[in-house]
This record gives structure tokens, C-alpha cells and sequence, in this order.
């Protein structure tokens, strides 16, 4: 069995609440390190064997239509050991 | 009796908590989420709402406030905490309650009169109910399926710190039907459901929540 | 690309600008070159160009909304009337309400979620801007049919988005519509309303007055959303390369909104603003334009001091940008330090832009360069006005003239099926699937709410007044006869708060339609306007506010004409009110109204795809005796419930399930005209057996028809010799949306995007 | 400026619905690849330059304390170019 992975992130451009609101907690905490923090989703998908480029484009499509909303998001599919 | 209602930013059902706190005749004190100072207060509420947005996760961000540092040291010496909802959310997320609340298994937000069964009457917020009450109060939230490991569900169990059950189906996915536990202890209680909302049959579906309100004046007399 | 400047404008004047691209046409870009005696800044340009949109401008409706103040009713609760954020209507004992409906139907189809929850954020930021507290919404939405694909991407998002928002900003959902229909696939309507309370003192006006004054924006960042069209005059004209692409989705922060609200009402309540006003459409050019036009005109404002989200933004994108969640105040200088501190407690990110000054023009500089110089009423309030011609269209009196041929039950099973039919159609089966996805209860005022006639909350604990309020459209209505239509909604509305108990005292609207462009769309609006406005003055209810939503057509097929009209009411003590139902067996159940024939545009005919005949003539004489009626006699009910879409099968169908508990009936004459009319007027109540005198004296005083029609108790809805299991009824009533939607988009990461509708 | 990148996923042992309602989504639009889907959360973080090894055992702390609970929670920190 082979793991797929979908990460999504909303476009540069779309505010992202979420991120904010964790980029201003934590210098709240003493951690200072971000300059800014952007949150999204990361899907891991469950494939038998190892995924073919035929099974790669298929989570492409199902990314585009069902995992991301391309209005406002972008993803990156990938596979992991 | 004083009973201090924190406000964070975000919180929503705070002016109700300190209505139902007056309804039993007591008097409610705004309590600041960035103010570590809590005024003399007997007990605490943390009321329901959207502290933060409810961003990252429910109640995560709002569990690192100033004032939550003098909650947590007074809990452990015994002051009666309630967290509602969103409370219940900030008291798992700041370890006082095992266990976490995750999002409700149909996904949605879920506003719904629920029937409830009281499973244990011996924490400073339920005394004045008896075993096995049922009542039915307003469930409101999108992040109300308690989930916790095997090991804590049957620490729990077996302590006997379920305090609030589900009735019928499952409205969220919890496990066990948990609405509301205790810590070792019983002066710390979590609830899911808002007995806020219960306390005048006029603006809720019932009055069954008063009790909860006047078990911890009742506990707070007791001292 | 250099900087437009004023005196750039001066020497280049023959430059071409992209007017056409922004929406501009020929004339009107004359008209802005007249206005100032030299072309536009690109700045300067792009904001005419959205203020002058028919959005902000209302080009088209202007010369017939103003019937709403030559037709005013005289009445003495309005405190501020059509031209501000939202009316303001007195309710006594010294508090003020004030409410308004808006849509935001076009950024709802494109993206639902946001868009839903956007229109949220701005429908109660307008009812803040008024200084008042946000006690509760309501949702009017429209959609395609309940089995198209695209109804399953577009229903659950919305949903999904008004509750996210609405619930987060801990504001209880107290009512709205869900209608089906084909004309509005590709075309949902979201259409929000929000009510709010103050005392009559804190009343606040968007003006910006009081030379000296500080200019202050305070809120969200401003970041490049909503700024589509505007982003073609920055790349086009200023940025060959080709700037980074704006989102033309808003994205909403409910957070950052209820902080806002929270931190806005500490700032009134030690009374530290002038003036004020919310930033929505068209940012700050709109906010900016409209505080100085109603004040005495002068403004300077230095856009470079605006804090930005994202720092490539031109000039032109940081004045249309619509981002959410922000505000802009006119405070004196003596108060700025105490203003200041209060945003630094809510964490809220504020900043002084500018000051009030004694010129009579708005004037906006760029890192000290002039880039807009203009007299502010021509960008607010002297738009372009048009008399855009209305033909009524053909299909009206052919559609009129066509007879009806719908199957009429008369046997116990015809009778049977009918009512099942009826109750589990989409339009009228239970939507709790929707309404519990909102919170009822926050704040703990909420006395009635979904599925009650009309919502309504308590505004003083200690007296128990209260307010109550309901929106109501019936299109197919509005369709057949756009002017009765208008009028029919109206009555349905304020009678729906007359069952309640609460007097009906004010109206807002929103109006929903295809293209002003149109002839046939723009009689239809015509028509709408001059019913309502009409059907207002003889109600004695003065129209407080609205919204225009034009545009909503897909290809050449317009949305059925939408009136949604909201009516708000006073109650003076909420315990007294009137619920829709009964829970006691034994109860009499009477009808109050005549029922005639009225069958077309009905709920049944549109079952059998029949949307023809003539609409219902309004009877507003009646319906205000009605009203009366209902408010005198109210302590003799114990439920009253109004007739509306479905009839007397849907009345009596809602009001057995709310409390399971039955009722058997008997009806005399044309039965199925009996069960499924749809005539105006009437209303069920239940009252005590002793009080059949005192109700039959109350009709006659009220010249209103009075029939008995059964008796409550038993476990079943019995008409005539039709029984139906009250579970069998719940069934039929409670299955259909969840089987539809249960399964939707909402549940899952993310809506389908537009390119997939095919799928699913 | 690089990107520091914490994914946070439930335990295997904690329900996870939005997983499962993608899961079951997946094949109703005729996509069969996936055996199961999990879902769960990705911060993008960007900070000044390259990340030390100091400044990456912060965002672990960051990640223990506020971006993951560790009730319910894994997560793993990375540096992405
Ligand atoms: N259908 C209508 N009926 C009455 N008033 C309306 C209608 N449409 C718009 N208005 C009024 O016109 C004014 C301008 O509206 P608008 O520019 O939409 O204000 P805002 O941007 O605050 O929503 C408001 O006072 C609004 O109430
Ligand atoms: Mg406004």
C-alpha cells in the first residue's frame, strides 16, 4: 500500500483567517519565529501498490473537483513512503 | 456568591451564562480573558461561543489566555469550573478535562433541543439533580463528538465521570453519548449542551438547566 | 507604471482610459470628464466607475423607488427613513429598531460559501453603522430545483455560509424562505436581513461633519478582494507586466467581525463617533465619497496611510477593495486617544486616513501627490439616473388568459394522496435539515423563530417588549401579476406578524430581478414598485429601506420577478404572544377569510407544472380589518397559524406535526378548493370551546367571514373521511430535504466548482 | 525567506468524519483509487531565511503546545524550499 498526498492551500491572494489568527497567537506564546502562517488541508489518500501515473492524474481530476475548490484554492499532489 | 463569566474575544453566550447565574440569585462577574485578576469570584463559567473563531481548533488559542492561568491554578485547588460548549472546548484543550472535542460526525453545525440523561449527581454542578433525570436542553455547536483513547474512555467509565448522556440517537458521534464529564475531583464539569439557554421556557425549550446553577451555590453553601 | 496624478491628468488629457472594461459607458465617461473639467485619474476613474455602477448608483430603479417617499404613509414611528444605512422605526418605552434586507445572490452562485457569509457581514454591519446592537437575521434564499446538480453544489454552501458567519457572530437565525424554482438554477437568490436595537439617542448617521474632525478607518486589513473589474485599469493602464491576480471572491472573517461589532458598541456607548459608516460595496471610494457628500463635503484622506494586507496593491485596487469587516468613523480630535484605546483592547487594527476640511471636495493623496480631487456628491449621490423603457411583456395576458386543468381530489384517498403530495414537495416539506445548521437560541431573547409565521425577539427583559418580524415573496404571484404580486407579499408579511400578536409598523425590501435592460424585466420592476409602493400607503406602513438585486438572469431567462418583502412589528409584552400551534386536545379550529378559487400560481399548480391564470387581487381594506382582528382578539387564541403556499392542507399539516398533536375536520362544499386554494386573507386559529361566542362577535365586528372547521386531539389529521397517521404526515414532511441534501457538498471539503456541475 | 511546514493528522485511532465523508464522496464520482482517505491540517510558516536547527526545534515546540493536540493530534515539522 502507497500513500497519496493532497495538500491544499488557499490562493496567496485570499485571505486566510485561520492562518492569521495562529500567526497573532503564537508571538502571544514567545515564539516569534513566523513571518506569516498560512493554513490548509492535507488530504492522505490510500492507494493498493504503487500509484501509476494513470492513478496520479485520477486524483489530479479528484482534487480539482472534489478535494480543492479552484475557485480560491490551490493544490500539489504527491506521493509518500 | 460570586460567579465570574469569562469573556474572550469571540465569546457569544457569556451575557446569557451571567443571566442564568442571576436567575438563581447570585451575582455574575465579568471576568476578562486578558485579565489574570478574578475578582473574588466563588466559581467560574466559561461560557459557549466562537472564542478566536474557533480557528486551529476549538478553544485552542483561547486556553493560553492571561485569565485561564488563575482558572486552572483555582480549579486544581478545588474552585467549581463550568465550561459550556465552547468552555467545555478551552477546559479539554487546557488538560483539566481529558479527552477532546472534534467536529460533529454529519459535519454540520447542529442546533437542536436534546434529551439528556443526568449520570452523576455528586459534582458541584449537578447536586440538585437526581441519577438518571432526563431533561432535554439546547445543543448548539459543529464541534460537539467527544473522542478520547480507550484507556481515558474507561478511566472515565469506571470513575464514574460521565455526568451528561445523549438519549436517543447520537447527535454528533461522541463517544459512549458523552455530553458532559468531571474531573477526580467534581468541581470541574464540561458540558456540550447549553443549560443557559433552558433556564424560562419562554427563550428555550425548557427551564431543566437551572439546576446546574443552583448545585454549585448548593456546593458553594456547603463549604 | 508612473503614478496618476491630478496634475498628470492636466497634461496629458487626450490619454485613452479603459472606461468601457470598467463598466462606464460613452456618455457617462463625458459626463465625468465635464464633471471635472479634465479627464480622470485612473484613481478617480475607478471610483465613478463603481459608484456609478447600478449596484451603488441605482441607475435604473432611482426614478421608482422614489414613490417609497412621495406615497409615505404619515407615521409616527419612523425616526430615519430611505437614504441611510437602514431605517430606523420607534417601538416605544425609548428604543429605536432599526433592520434591512440585502442580497448578495451573484457572489453566492460563484462561490456559496463565501459569498452567503458575506452577505451576512455586511447586511449587520449596515445595521451596526446605525449605532445598533445586532440582535438577530433572517435568510430569504431561492434556488433551482431541489434535484438539480447545481442546487446541490450551490444549497448547502449557503447554508453552510450564512450559519458559519451568522452563528459565529452569535446571532440567532430567526427566519427566512427557501423556495425552489427552475428560473432560479444558475441563479439562487441570498437575500439577508438583519434587526437591530438601541435606545433612540444613540441613533448614528454616516455623515462626516465638523471641520477638524479625523477621518478613521478601523477593522480588518485591506487586502485585494472584490476588485475584478478594477484590476484591468491597474494592469491595463498602470502595469504592462501585468499585476498579481486579485481575487474577485470575498473572503469573510466572522472573528474579526464580532470583535469589531463588540468594539464598535463600547465606542458608541461613550458616544465618541460623528458620524459613521461600514465599508461594503465599493470600499472605501464608497465610504469615503458618501461621509463627505452627506456631511458638508470636504475630505482629505491620505491612502497610503490605509493598513494593507497585501502591500503590491495600487491606489486604485486599496479604494475599491472590498474586503470584509471594516469600518470608517468620523471622530473628533478631543476623542481620538479614547478611540484608539478601545480598539487596542478588541485587538482591532484602526488608523486615522484623513481629516474633515471646509472645501467642498474629497481629495486623496498618495504619498503627498494629489490623485483624486472631486466635488463628492457627483461621485455619491449625482450618478447617472436612467428612465429605462418598460414594456409589459407578452407573455403576460397569455399566461393570464390560460385556463388551469389540474386533477381536483375529491375521494378519502384522492384527499389522502393530495395532502402527502403537498406536504413532502420541496417547497413545503420541513427544513429543519437547513434551519437547525443555525442557532436559534444565542443571546436568549429569541421567542419565536423557525417554523413559526414570523420571528421575533424580546428587546427588554424587565417589560418583555419585544419585536417581530417576517420576510415574504410569492413570485409566481409576482409573475402573473407583478403589481398585485408586490401587494400580496406585503399583506402576507404583515399578517404573518398579526397571528403572532405583534402590530405591524414598518417595511424594507428587497427586490429581485433580471435585467433593468430589458423592457419586459423593467415593467415587471415598475409594477413591483409602484403595488408596493401603493400597498403601503394603504397599510399605513412606510418603507424604511431595501436593496435592488437586477442582473439575475441566465442567458435570456430572467428569475421569476422576487419581491421579498420584510415587515417589521412591535409587541408589548412577548408573553402574550400567539404560537402557531396547539398542543391541548379539545381546542376549536376556525377559519378566518373566505376561500374562492385561486389556484393559479399555487403551490398545487406548480406541482402539476402549470404556471398560468390570473393572480389574486389584493384586498388590503380586508387585510388590515383582519389584522385588527387578530391583534384585538388575540388573548382569545390559543394558536393562530396563516394560510399561505399549499393552502389549508399545508396550515393544517404544520399545525398538527409542531406538537403531534391531531385535529379532525369537516369541510363543506368544493373540497379541493377548500384543501388547496391559496386566497389571500386567512388564517386558522384554535381557541377554547367557552369562547365561540366572543369570536364569532369579533368577526362580525371585523366584517370578516368566520367558518368551524374541526376540533384538535387524536393521534391523526382527519379531513372529512381522509385520516392520515400523524407519523405517516411527519414522515412525508421530514424525509424529503435530508434524503435531497443529506448527502451534499457542504459535508465535504470543498463545493464542486462551477465546471463540474455535470457531476454528482 | 524559506517555508517551515507542520501537518497535523488525527491519531489512527480518533474518527475522523471529513475524512470518511471524502472517502465515501470519492467513488460517487465514479473515483476508485482510494482505499482510505484521512484528513487533516497544513501550516505553512514562513520565516527569515534558512531555518536553523534552534529555530526548527521552536516550531516543534510551537507545533507540541498550540498546532497540534496532542490528545487527538501527530504532526510532523519540515522545511520546504
Ligand atoms: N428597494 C428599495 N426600497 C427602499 N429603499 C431602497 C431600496 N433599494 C435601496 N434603497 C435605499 O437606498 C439607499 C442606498 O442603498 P445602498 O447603496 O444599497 O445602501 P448600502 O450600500 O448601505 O446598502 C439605502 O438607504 C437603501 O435603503
Ligand atoms: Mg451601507
Amino acid at each position: 500500500m502507497a500513500k497519496i498526498v493532497v495538500d491544499v492551500m488557499l490562493k496567496p491572494e485570499i485571505l486566510d483567517p485561520q492562518g492569521q489568527a495562529v500567526g497573532a497567537a503564537l508571538p502571544r506564546l514567545g515564539f516569534t519565529f513566523a513571518k506569516s502562517v498560512r493554513q490548509g488541508k492535507r488530504f492522505e489518500i490510500e492507494v493498493d501498490g504503487d500509484p501509476t501515473p494513470a492513478q496520479l492524474a485520477e486524483v489530479s481530476k479528484a482534487a480539482q473537483t472534489l478535494l480543492a475548490n479552484p475557485v480560491i484554492e490551490t493544490f500539489v499532489v504527491k506521493v509518500e513512503k | 456568591m460570586k460567579v465570574g463569566v469569562v469573556t474572550f474575544p469571540g465569546s457569544l453566550d457569556d451575557r446569557d451564562a451571567a443571566r442564568a447565574i442571576r436567575a438563581v440569585g447570585a451575582e455574575a462577574i465579568a471576568l476578562w480573558h486578558g485579565d489574570s485578576e478574578l475578582h473574588n469570584v466563588d466559581a467560574v463559567i466559561l461560557p459557549g461561543g466562537f472564542s478566536y473563531g474557533d480557528y486551529l481548533r476549538c478553544g485552542a488559542i483561547s486556553r493560553f489566555a492571561p485569565v485561564m492561568t488563575s482558572i486552572i491554578e483555582r480549579a486544581n485547588t478545588g474552585m467549581p469550573v463550568l465550561g459550556i460548549c465552547n468552555g467545555f472546548q478551552i477546559l479539554c484543550e487546557s488538560h483539566l478535562l481529558p479527552g477532546a472535542l472534534t467536529r460533529n460526525h454529519a459535519l454540520h453545525f447542529l442546533c437542536t433541543d436534546q434529551r439528556l440523561r443526568i449520570e452523576n449527581t455528586t459534582t458541584a454542578w449537578t447536586s440538585n439533580f437526581t441519577v438518571g433525570q432526563e431533561i432535554v436542553i439546547p445543543l448548539k455547536n459543529g464541534e460537539g463528538s467527544f473522542q478520547c483513547d480507550d484507556a481515558t474512555l474507561a478511566q472515565l467509565e469506571d470513575e464514574g465521570r460521565v455526568v451528561l448522556r445523549y438519549v436517543g440517537e447520537n447527535p454528533n458521534g461522541s463517544r459512549n453519548l458523552i455530553a458532559g464529564i468531571t474531573n477526580a475531583r467534581g468541581n470541574v464539569v464540561g458540558l456540550m449542551p447549553h443549560p443557559e439557554h433552558a433556564i424560562d421556557p419562554l427563550t428555550g425549550p425548557s427551564a431543566d438547566g437551572l439546576p446546574f446553577f443552583t448545585s454549585v451555590l448548593t456546593a458553594l453553601v456547603g463549604k | 507604471m508612473a503614478l496618476d496624478t491630478v496634475a498628470a491628468a492636466g497634461t496629458t488629457p487626450d490619454r485613452s482610459q479603459p472606461f468601457a472594461a470598467l463598466g462606464l459607458k460613452p456618455d457617462e465617461y463625458q459626463r465625468i470628464r465635464e464633471i471635472l473639467g479634465r479627464r480622470p485619474t485612473s484613481s478617480e476613474l475607478a471610483m465613478y466607475s463603481v459608484m456609478w455602477s447600478e449596484h451603488c448608483s441605482y441607475k435604473s430603479s432611482k426614478v421608482h423607488l422614489r414613490q417609497f417617499g412621495e406615497k409615505a404613509p404619515h407615521s409616527d414611528a419612523l425616526l430615519v427613513g430611505i437614504g441611510e444605512n437602514a431605517g430606523v422605526v420607534d417601538v416605544g418605552q425609548g428604543y429605536a429598531v432599526t433592520f434591512k434586507i440585502e442580497s448578495h445572490n451573484h457572489p453566492s452562485f460563484v462561490e456559496p460559501y463565501q459569498g452567503a457569509a458575506t452577505g451576512v457581514g455586511g447586511i449587520v454591519r449596515d445595521i451596526l453603522t446605525m449605532g445598533a446592537r445586532p440582535i438577530a437575521v433572517m435568510d430569504p434564499l431561492r434556488f433551482g430545483p431541489a434535484d438539480a446538480p447545481d442546487t446541490h453544489r450551490v444549497l448547502p454552501g449557503i447554508v453552510a455560509g450564512i450559519g458559519g458567519y451568522g452563528n459565529c457572530l452569535g446571532l440567532p437565525n430567526i427566519g427566512g424562505e427557501i423556495v425552489f424554482d427552475e428560473t432560479y438554477a444558475g441563479n439562487p437568490l441570498v437575500n439577508a436581513l438583519c434587526v437591530g436595537v438601541m435606545r433612540h439617542d444613540q441613533i448614528k448617521l454616516a455623515k462626516a461633519s465638523g471641520v477638524g474632525n479625523l477621518v478613521v478607518l478601523y477593522g480588518a486589513k485591506t487586502g485585494g478582494d472584490g476588485i475584478g473589474g478594477v484590476s484591468i485599469l491597474a494592469s491595463e493602464t498602470f502595469d504592462s507586466t501585468g499585476s498579481a491576480k486579485r481575487p474577485s471572491v470575498q473572503v469573510g472573517d466572522p472573528f474579526v467581525e464580532k470583535v469589531l461589532i463588540e468594539c464598535s458598541l463600547e465606542i458608541f456607548a461613550e458616544d465618541l463617533v460623528v458620524g459613521i459608516q461600514d465599508l461594503g460595496g465599493a470600499g472605501l471610494s464608497c465610504a469615503t465619497s458618501e461621509l463627505a457628500s452627506a456631511g458638508t463635503g470636504g475630505m482629505k484622506v491620505a491612502l497610503d496611510t490605509v493598513p494593507l494586507r497585501d502591500p503590491s496593491l495600487s491606489p486604485e485596487e486599496i479604494l475599491m477593495s472590498e474586503s470584509q469587516e471594516r469600518m470608517c468613523a468620523i471622530v473628533e480630535p478631543s476623542k481620538i486617544d479614547r478611540f484608539l484605546e478601545i480598539c487596542k483592547k478588541w485587538d482591532v487594527t484602526v488608523t486615522v486616513i484623513g481629516e474633515v476640511t471646509d472645501s467642498d471636495r474629497l481629495i486623496i493623496t498618495w504619498h503627498d501627490e494629489v490623485i483624486v480631487n472631486v466635488p463628492p456628491r457627483t461621485v455619491a449621490h449625482e450618478g447617472p439616473v436612467y428612465e429605462r423603457p418598460c414594456i409589459k411583456p407578452d407573455y403576460v395576458d397569455r399566461v393570464n388568459a390560460e385556463k388551469l386543468n389540474l386533477p381536483m381530489p375529491t375521494t378519502a384517498s384522492e384527499i389522502r394522496a393530495a395532502v402527502l403530495k403537498l406536504i413532502s414537495s420541496p417547497n413545503l416539506a420541513d427544513k429543519s435539515w437547513v434551519t437547525s445548521q443555525y442557532d436559534k437560541y444565542v443571546q436568549g431573547n429569541t421567542i419565536q423563530s423557525q417554523p413559526e409565521d414570523s420571528g421575533m425577539v424580546r428587546i427588554d427583559e424587565k417589560t418583555h417588549l419585544g419585536v417581530a418580524i417576517s420576510t415574504d415573496a410569492n413570485a409566481s404571484w409576482s409573475y402573473l401579476n407583478p403589481y398585485e404580486g408586490a401587494k400580496l407579499a406585503l399583506a402576507e408579511a404583515a399578517r404573518n406578524i398579526a397571528t403572532a400578536g405583534a402590530k405591524p409598523l414598518a417595511v424594507t425590501n428587497c427586490l429581485n430581478f433580471g435585467s433593468p435592460e430589458d423592457p419586459g424585466v423593467m415593467w415587471q420592476f415598475a409594477e413591483t414598485v409602484r403595488g408596493l409602493a401603493d400597498g403601503c400607503l394603504e397599510m399605513g406602513l412606510p418603507v424604511t429601506g431595501g436593496n435592488v438585486s437586477f442582473y439575475n438572469s441566465t442567458g435570456d431567462v430572467a428569475i421569476l420577478p422576487t419581491p421579498v418583502i420584510g415587515v417589521l412589528g412591535v409587541i408589548q409584552d412577548v408573553r402574550t404572544r400567539t404560537p402557531m400551534s396547539f398542543d391541548r386536545t379539545g381546542l376549536d379550529l376556525y377559519l378566518f377569510g373566505e376561500t374562492h378559487a385561486d389556484l393559479a400560481g399555487s403551490e398545487w399548480a406548480y406541482l402539476h407544472n402549470q404556471r398560468g391564470g390570473q393572480a389574486p387581487t389584493a384586498d388590503l381594506q380586508r387585510e388590515i380589518r383582519l389584522i385588527k382582528l387578530l391583534l384585538e382578539g388575540q388573548p382569545l387564541f390559543a394558536a393562530a397559524h396563516d394560510l399561505s403556499q399549499g393552502g389549508l392542507v399545508a396550515t393544517l399539516s404544520e399545525m398538527v406535526l409542531r406538537h403531534n398533536m391531531g385535529a379532525t375536520i369537516q369541510l363543506t362544499g368544493d373540497l379541493a378548493t377548500a384543501l388547496l386554494s391559496e386566497t389571500p386573507g386567512r388564517v386558522v386559529v384554535a381557541v377554547e370551546p367557552t369562547n365561540a361566542q366572543a369570536i364569532n362577535t369579533l368577526a362580525a365586528k371585523h366584517q370578516i367571514a368566520l367558518t368551524q372547521i374541526g376540533t384538535t386531539g387524536g393521534s391523526s389529521l382527519t379531513i372529512n373521511d381522509a385520516a392520515i397517521g400523524l407519523d405517516e404526515l411527519r414522515r412525508a414532511f421530514t424525509d424529503t430535504i435530508p434524503k435531497l441534501f443529506g448527502h451534499s457538498r457542504a459535508d465535504l471539503p470543498s463545493i464542486l466548482p462551477l465546471d463540474a456541475k455535470k457531476i454528482g
